[in-house]
């Protein structure tokens, strides 16, 4: 029992001090996804958290997602979303991610990003501050460390 | 020599696990030079630690149309060869664990699987990224590979002798670079193609081609690809400190000579822009091969003239 | 393994529309032979989101906020077209102060664009460090841009018939301070590439335009300026309070990408130098007229230069409180096209380093636009039928 | 070149045709559909400034679709206007072998307001997505977006 509890914390201490990111827009005004960059920049420097920008969604354990989804850009972000390995989460990045935000209703966006892939951390903003981005990271590496809330998620999932 | 023994040098110190440690200490070295370069804060000192234990308990996906063996043995076998090629040399200070004649010539092909099998890796999966990453880092491997051999080669012919052992007993005090820079320059841009490192990054440019040959590993075999990788930056830095910078005997010595190592190709690393994998091949056949053989012309004559 | 040889295959790299080179969604697929590219097709639409409909459906405030978030880097160049047009329709000038405030907060942010942008081309090239050390500066102009207009992107500076937020003397003091840093900073960023061997082997020469490839090809902006068009709708139709504070057009004549940077670059002075005029001499007085919220039927047109090059709005009235029809063209849309056609022939690690060349906006882009698709005998030119098409072109 | 002689000039060019000028630098010629080439080809032989952009109107209460070609030297803005009926599809001849860059606004066009532009070298869909319903077109007043 021991035993397997220090295997779980130390997966655990490892899964929160390396969260690699993909980037993904899915419709996004680009304000967002300039902020995201912005985050790995000397002001904010994300490396320090351990947060590194992958390219490819094989590599990466979570997927940022700005933007509301577009009928063209759905399939895709499904894609993104399968290609990447377990176990993943989902950070939806500003207001038009978290709801439609000014799109709501435009014809060719379909609608948040949680119709489409679930969603772990929400970033509300327009946009986001990079401060707010960390935090977000911060805040669901937070929810990983919490063993408690991990079982309820796992549970709820 | 008992078989206990020798497990435990193998498995623990200083071979295995220790070089493994030691390998990850010095990537967290170089990325946190490089961050500060940047002007950023850069990672925390175990950073490269928690990304590889974290890509150890992550799903590894295997695309359906490669070949699952192959898949999953290539990383198998790039770090192994990583591993072997650092029994050859003096780690930490410490004389090489196994030393026979020849045996330099068996590390550096030891460490050059670690790219071969980087391209295999690639080639194996039907994916457009790997493909091009692929040709691109094999295409590398025989450009950087000849310059980089002839480069280690020149101590060698000043010992007379293929050994690594007795090429840095006879180089020990000796700071060789001053005597034969251009194989000293050589070697070291040689180690930057190894290592894939800007200016020689093209095999995997993360803006032209994703993560080059090693786009679709995820999990376990990429963790042993960058393990690889580690292991060969302490390799490498250890063989050119050795044979050039007079020697590296004792830890103090080895940390501080391949430090001072590393802070040099930080600084080449954060000065220049990726080079076109035709710029890289034409720089090195142009350049690095020629100026190499004509130093070792020079040895050889000179060499020859002293016997 | 499993190629086969018998067949000749299209090797199709396709870039987007998640790829670490685009931070936004574009898609296209070049056809390589080796690492020589042979094709080139594009297909948007990845963050198409209709705005120009629903602008049909939004009163004229509204339709402000709606319009600033077609882009996130320009967003105030957006607002400002869209204003300046519909202060037109209206009847209403807004007042000098607030005009100067406007070009104030477009200079600003072209500082931001070229700045940003200069940082991506960077990392394009694999070059991090400038990248880092352009972002670095950057904060600078975010920094300012927060203090006067309280946001860091969407500013909303822009109001129907004014501009929301004034200057304060700290504001003042505090904008002298960091176009100084910054002018610093650009001078060495001018050294960096001019001079740095392995950046200039990326873009000396690379996806080099002559002036009439790059009329032919319809390119706006720093992208045209640097083959010599000196097209800059600045000083060619001069709106808010460009006519008091006239620019000089920046251009160069090589066309490469070497130019593109020297010449953004450029412009960043002319930014500085533009900006400290506004200041020693911004105009007293109101902020806001006043605008009718019904606007009698009619039609304008209002074209500003954005960072990328010449913004085009058009917008109809029915004498409602909402717009009849709004037509946006972006610049991209215009550079785009050259995309495709520069890529063929080029080396694949180049396709990057022209994309960024062009300073790429897809979300301006995607609004209600484009594609140009390499499937056509049209793109699959050689430069020398480019050069040939060209010459015949302007004979007949 | 003076906005008001660039107009001038314009209109010297384009005598044989109705125009108006809403604006001070503004000019705007009603064509008919067939005499679009021609007018086009006589605008670039002079080298009179360079194609804008082309915007779609739909006027719904005219039945008509006016399809808007803005040109634009220095700060003069001279707009060819042509009217279409609405159904059926309307057709007019491509600009494209004048003006070879006009194929993306074109391209738009025909996406949006369903118009044909014969001899076009291209005409797929620009940016609607892949699985779009091919007879709605979103800019049309009358288009049923219906919400999914």
């Amino acid at each position: 029992m021991t035993w397997q509890r220090v295997v779980d914390d130390f997966r655990t201490w490892a899964r929160v001090n390396s969260p690699w990111v993909v980037h993904f827009n899915t419709g996004s005004c680009n304000g967002c996804d300039i902020e995201i960059l912005a985050t790995l920049t000397p002001r904010y420097d994300a490396e320090r958290f351990g947060v590194k920008l992958e390219g490819s969604p094989r590599h990466a354990d979570v997927l940022i997602c700005t933007g509301p989804v577009t009928r063209q850009a759905r399939d895709r972000l499904l894609r993104v979303y399968e290609q990447m390995p377990e176990p993943k989460f989902v950070i939806a990045v500003g207001s038009c991610a978290i709801s439609g935000g000014v799109f709501q209703g435009c014809y060719n966006v379909i609608g948040h990003i949680d119709e489409v892939i679930p969603v772990d951390v929400y970033i509300p903003g327009c946009p986001p501050r990079p401060e707010a981005i960390l935090d977000g990271v911060v805040k669901l590496l937070g929810h990983l460390k919490n063993p408690v809330l991990e079982e309820t998620i796992q549970e709820a999932g | 020599m008992n078989t206990i023994q020798d497990l435990f040098t193998l498995m623990f110190f200083p071979g295995g696990l220790f070089v493994l440690a030691l390998g990850m200490s010095y990537e967290w070295v170089d990325r946190k030079l490089m961050a500060r370069v940047q002007n950023r804060v850069g990672p925390r000192w175990f950073q490269p630690y928690a990304d590889i234990a974290k890509l150890l308990v992550k799903e590894e996906v295997i695309p359906a149309d490669s070949n699952r063996l192959l898949f999953i043995g290539l990383p198998i076998l790039a770090l192994a060869g990583a591993l072997t090629a650092a029994l050859y040399v003096p780690l930490a200070g410490f004389d090489p664990l196994y030393s026979f004649k020849g045996d330099l010539i068996v590390a550096l092909y030891l460490l050059s699987l670690l790219t071969v099998c980087t391209g295999l890796a690639g080639a194996n999966t039907t994916d457009r990224f790997s493909l091009v990453g692929a040709t691109r880092t094999l295409t590398q491997l025989f450009s950087y590979e000849a310059p980089f051999l002839l480069a280690m080669l020149g101590p060698a012919v000043v010992a007379r002798s293929w050994q690594i052992n007795e090429i840095i007993a006879d180089a020990d005090g000796q700071w060789l670079l001053i005597v034969q820079p251009v194989g000293f320059v050589v070697a070291l841009i040689g180690l930057l193609g190894k290592l894939e490192i800007a200016p020689f990054n093209a095999p995997e440019a993360e803006t032209e081609i994703v993560a080059g040959a090693l786009t679709e590993y995820s999990g376990r075999g990429l963790a042993l690809f960058r393990l690889g990788r580690h292991v060969e930056l302490i390799v490498g830095l250890t063989m050119v400190a050795a044979f050039y910078m007079g020697g590296v005997s004792g830890l103090p010595l080895f940390v501080l000579k391949t430090l001072l190592l590393l802070l040099i190709l930080v600084g080449i690393q954060s000065l220049v822009a990726r080079l076109r994998i035709d710029q890289t091949v034409g720089l090195w056949w142009r350049w690095g091969v020629l100026l190499v053989l004509a130093q070792w012309l020079v040895l050889v004559i000179w060499e020859g003239v002293q016997a | 393994m499993k190629l086969d040889t018998t067949v000749p295959q299209r090797f199709v790299v396709p870039i987007g529309p998640q790829h670490p080179a685009l931070k936004e969604p574009g898609h296209f697929e070049f056809t390589v032979d080796g690492e020589q590219v042979t094709g080139a097709s594009v297909r948007l639409g990845y963050a198409h989101r209709g705005i120009e409909k629903a602008t049909e459906g939004r009163n004229w405030v509204q339709n402000l906020y709606l319009l600033e978030r077609i882009c996130g880097i320009c967003s105030h160049v957006h607002a400002t077209a869209y204003c300046l047009g519909v202060e037109r329709l209206a009847g209403v000038t807004a007042p000098p102060r607030a005009q100067a405030i406007r070009l104030l907060v477009a200079e600003l942010e072209r500082i931001h664009s070229h700045l940003l942008w200069l940082g991506v081309a960077a990392h394009e090239a694999g070059f991090d460090t400038l990248f880092m050390y352009s972002w670095r500066d950057r904060e600078t102009v975010m920094d300012i841009l927060e203090a006067l207009t309280g946001n860091r992107v969407n500013y909303s500076a822009n109001l129907l018939g004014g501009v929301k937020f004034d200057l304060t003397p700290e504001l003042t003091d505090k904008i002298y301070k960091g176009l100084e840093l910054l002018e610093e900073r650009t001078h060495q960023y001018v050294d960096v590439v001019t001079s740095d061997a392995t950046l200039l082997q990326r873009t000396r020469g690379v996806g080099a335009t002559t002036r009439e490839q790059a009329e032919e090809l319809g390119l706006v902006g720093p992208t045209a300026r640097a083959s010599g068009v000196e097209r800059d709708i600045r000083t060619e139709a001069p709106y808010a309070a460009y006519p008091d504070f006239p620019v000089q057009v920046v251009t160069a004549t090589a066309g490469d990408l070497e130019a593109r940077f020297v010449v953004r670059l450029q412009e960043l002075f002319e930014a500085y130098r533009l900006i400290r005029a506004v200041l020693e001499k911004l105009p007293p007085g109101d902020l806001q007229a006043r605008m009718p919220r019904k606007i009698k039927p009619a039609e304008t047109v209002s074209r500003v230069e954005a960072p990328r090059g010449e913004l085009f709005y058009f917008i109809k009235s029915n004498g409602t409180d909402q717009p009849e029809r709004i037509k946006v063209r972006t610049p991209t849309l215009c550079n785009l096209a050259s995309v495709c056609v520069l890529a063929i022939g080029s080396q694949l690690a180049d396709v990057p380093m022209i994309l960024a060349g062009v300073d790429p906006c897809f979300s301006c882009n995607d609004r209600m636009v484009t594609v140009y698709s390499g499937d056509t005998a049209h793109t699959q030119w050689t430069w020398k039928q480019l050069r040939q098409y060209g010459i015949d072109y302007y004979r007949r | 070149m003076d906005t008001q002689e660039a107009l001038k000039s314009a209109e010297t060019l384009l005598t044989d045709y109705p125009s108006t000028r809403p604006e001070e630098n503004r000019l705007d010629v009603t064509l008919a559909p067939e005499n679009l080439s021609a007018v086009v080809s006589n605008l670039v032989a002079a080298r009179w400034g360079y194609l804008m952009a082309i915007t779609g109107l739909d006027q719904l209460a005219l039945d008509q679709l006016e399809i808007l070609y803005h040109f634009g030297a220095g700060a003069a803005v001279l707009t060819l206007r042509i009217l279409l009926p609405r159904t059926p599809i309307p057709s007019v001849e491509s600009i494209c072998p004048i003006i070879p860059y006009a194929n993306v606004y074109e391209r738009e066009l025909g996406e949006m307001f369903g118009v044909e532009f014969r001899n076009s070298p291209n005409t797929d869909r620009l940016f609607l997505p892949d699985d779009w319903c091919s007879d709605v077109y979103p800019l049309r007043k009358d288009a049923v977006l219906n919400e999914e």
